[in-house]
């Protein structure tokens, strides 16, 4: 395992240095927000942020994707055929990615790569990427990952994992993806003893300051039914608005929606980002909506990220803690306090 | 309407509303002639048209 | 602003017990700081949960469609001229309602404090009339009220409920002098190439989550017109055209009718100011028409009638 | 650029303007050929979503006649 020792200015000239063998995509300050944008030389990184306010998925998964396209002629022997649109897998790195964010790759990688099915584009897209953390030396109060099995540091599904020491990173390489990445960069020294034990200390002391967390252990142990017909959901729902807000901005909401557009004489088949918010979302072809009240998407929401998924993947809760949700949400619709009713009824 | 789009930037000139009635043919024309003028001289439109969507 | 909330909690359990009301809408305390949660209280044990303080932008007249009980509902002016607008569009009936009325000194921009704090997480917050203390873990600053309004609030000039059951304090005096519509000044003056620029950046973050529009009280159509899929008017990628004409439409939905209450702009994710679109239409509407939305219950809305009078120039 | 031609999608009421047109073309009377005309029940059935469809499909000009 590579750990190696930068200065700040070391560290931005060495993601330079990599520019020719990835994209990165690093955070960068847009109005009064962080987003993941393309080092392209003339945005400067900022890695003195909370967190982005939209999740870096988009990256692996993007909001609108083209899978398919099309074009009518007789002239060109290509047209009439539905073809595979081209997609630029090369190599990408989302450096300073929150551990959180990182996990909800984790999380999101259960439902597009498994045994029964398996999603072409994400999973290659995923492959192709490599995951840079940067650890949270101050976690927000709305922030909940050690209840998700996660933390400020951890460093699962993270390629490698940065420390911020004040003058310095630390950065460690975690998987065969992070060391190539190390091996790449120009710069820094060998990290002492001294500077190992700092970034223990720190990992110490930022877990400490998660104060949020809503144990997601007892929501195994509840009958679906039960949860389903409790009371509660009228309430939690009374203030949604059914925006999209919390599954746009949440790292571990997956939804499509694949869209065909026809222009002319040629056409796409488009993936967007859906959102079980949205009364369209299960509108059926017949008319029928069998989610046609806002207590019944709301409840969806919940159920399937605290319960749904715990049951069909046996792997922890469909959430990695982020608190994006919690802070944005315009109503104020609060998952942790959705999870302790759930966690008591 | 004419005023919103007028607001986000499509042209005066080409969005046109008349009121004319069945007998009045010559006046048909002359609003006819006035439209395509006015539209000509603004050339082709090129905002708010829906092109092949632009993602990833 | 703070000491409303113990008259909203008197008000709601009297009328809950005298019956008078079968439920009551109000704001409860949120969770983070600037975020408060609408809510519907009908058990009058509960009603300490009703909560008033200078964050509650958000528009409650929302909750009260295709209801068909009596509910008591607290309103500020813009709240209560969307009242207003929902009686005359017949969306719910006035002897349904009893309204509390509030005289409003505006709400506070939770996007301006936070980039007055530079982004730093606030996590607690203290208004004492006419100023407010911000705390984080390592500052404590101190704010004047009157320069963190939301911009809405500033140009605001109906302050005070245009209608109401009962009001819980003294009127307010009305803003004079203010010139609401100098963006809109600014936008008409720039060529049309300019004016696409600016719009297009204006809306280039957008994320189509469709919070402006859910959390706006005059949207309540059953299928909105992005949603329909025969024919299908909009697309739903990201495409910045599409974009444009959601947010185009929308606005033009809510001609004659928006009352300029800031609910799309307080909630949207990426901060976009989608007023700018309304806020024409608005100026339109008083200029053409001298009309501002939900001002009084005996006049039809200038796009509803025909008067020969009409402003009549755009047609040949 | 110079065989660009204006396409301009044109809504005219069934009773009054659509009326005057045929009245036009019977007359024998002259006018532009860029007009795409769509011939609606009553310009009152014009939406706005309608203008915004055309500019949408690339339509150089609109014009509603009632």
């Amino acid at each position: 395992m590579t750990e190696r020792v930068y200065t700040k200015e070391e560290w931005i000239r060495g993601l330079e240095g990599l520019r020719e063998d990835y994209t990165l995509f690093v955070p960068v300050k847009d109005g009064d927000f962080h987003a993941f944008m393309p080092m392209n030389g003339e945005k400067v990184p900022d890695f003195d942020f909370q967190n982005t306010r939209l999740s870096p998925k988009s990256v692996i998964y993007p909001r609108s994707e083209r899978l398919f396209e099309y074009i009518l002629g007789n002239a060109d022997p290509e047209a009439n055929i539905l073809k595979e649109s081209s997609k630029d897998f090369s190599p990408r790195a989302i450096v300073g990615i929150r551990p959180c964010d990182a996990q909800a790759f984790q999380i999101v990688r259960r439902n597009f790569d498994n045994p029964e099915y398996r999603d072409p584009w994400w999973v290659r897209h995923f492959e192709s990427t490599t995951l840079v953390g940067l650890g949270c030396n101050e976690p927000c109060s709305t922030c909940f990952c050690t209840a998700v099995g996660g933390g400020p540091f951890h460093e699962d599904g993270l390629d490698a994992l940065v420390f911020d020491l004040g003058e310095r990173y630390l950065i460690k390489g975690l998987t065969d993806k992070g060391e190539a990445f190390l091996a790449k960069m120009n710069g820094g020294k060998p990290a002492d003893e001294a500077v190992l034990k700092a970034a223990e200390d720190l990992t110490a002391s930022a877990s400490q300051k998660i104060t949020s967390s809503p144990p997601t252990d007892p929501l195994k142990g509840k009958k679906i039914n039960d949860l389903f017909n409790a009371p509660f959901w009228e309430e939690v729902a009374f203030g949604c608005l059914n925006c999209g807000t919390c599954t746009y901005l949440c790292p571990t909401c997956w939804c499509f929606d694949v869209q065909d557009e026809v222009l002319g004489k040629e056409g796409d088949r488009i993936r967007n980002w859906d959102s079980c918010m949205f009364p369209l979302f299960t509108l059926h072809g017949s008319g029928h909506n069998p989610r046609d009240k806002k207590v019944q998407r709301v409840r969806q929401r919940f159920m399937h990220k605290l319960k749904y998924y715990v049951d069909k993947y046996d792997n922890g809760v469909q959430c990695s803690g982020c608190g994006r949700c919690v802070r944005y949400c315009p109503v104020n619709i609060d998952i942790r306090d959705v999870c302790e009713r759930m966690n008591n009824y | 309407m004419k005023g919103l789009l007028e607001h986000v930037g499509v042209e005066p000139g080409r969005l046109h509303f008349s009121w004319i009635s069945s007998a009045e043919a010559t006046k048909f024309v002359d609003v006819a002639n006035t439209v395509a003028k006015e539209v000509k001289a603004l050339g082709p439109a090129r905002y708010f048209i829906k092109k092949r969507a632009e993602v990833a | 602003m703070l000491r409303y909330t113990e008259k909203i909690q008197e008000t709601a359990k009297r009328l809950l017990q005298e019956k008078r009301v079968d439920a009551f809408i109000g704001y409860g305390k949120g969770s983070v700081p600037m975020m408060n949660q609408p809510l519907m209280v009908s058990d009058p044990d509960r009603v300490d949960r009703l909560y008033w303080d200078n964050f509650c932008g958000l528009n409650l007249c929302n909750y009260l469609t295709k209801r068909t009980d009596k509910v008591g509902i607290v309103a500020n002016g813009c709240n209560s001229r969307n009242i207003v607008t929902h009686i005359i569009e017949n969306q719910i009936k006035r002897d349904q309602l009893y309204i509390v009325g509030i005289p409003c000194e505006g709400m506070i921009d939770h996007r301006a404090v936070m980039r007055a704090v530079k982004q730093k997480e606030i996590l607690d917050i203290q208004q004492n009339g006419k100023t407010f203390v911000v705390k984080g873990a390592d500052f404590e600053e101190t704010f004047e009220k009157e320069k963190f309004l939301q911009s809405n609030c500033a140009v605001c000039i109906h302050r005070n409920p245009v209608i109401y059951d009962e009001l819980l304090g003294d009127l307010v005096e009305e803003q004079t002098g203010v010139s609401p519509y100098q963006d809109v000044e600014k936008v008409e003056a720039m060529d049309p190439e300019k004016k696409q620029g600016f719009f297009t950046r204006l809306i280039s973050r957008c994320i189509r989550c469709y919070a402006c529009r859910n959390a706006c009280p005059l949207c309540y159509c059953p299928t909105c017109f992005v949603d329909e899929s025969r024919p299908q008017w909009v697309g739903k990628s990201s495409d910045p055209t599409d974009t444009l004409t959601f947010h185009f439409l929308r606005a033009y939905h809510c001609a004659g009718r928006c009352t300029d209450c800031g609910a799309c702009e307080r909630v949207c994710p990426m901060g976009i100011s989608m007023r700018q679109f309304t806020k024409k239409l608005n100026k339109d509407c008083q200029e053409l028409f001298s009309w501002e939305a939900g001002l009084t219950l005996d006049q039809r809305p200038p796009l509803d009638v025909y008067r020969p009078d009409d402003y009549n120039d755009f047609i040949k | 650029m110079s065989d660009w031609e204006a396409k301009i999608t044109t809504f005219l009421c069934n009773w009054c303007s659509y009326g005057a047109a045929d009245l036009a073309g019977v007359s024998r009377f002259q006018y532009p050929p860029n007009f795409r005309i769509i011939r609606v029940p009553c310009s009152a059935r014009v939406s706005p979503k309608f203008v915004l469809a055309a500019f949408r499909h690339g339509a150089d000009g609109v014009w509603v006649s009632g």
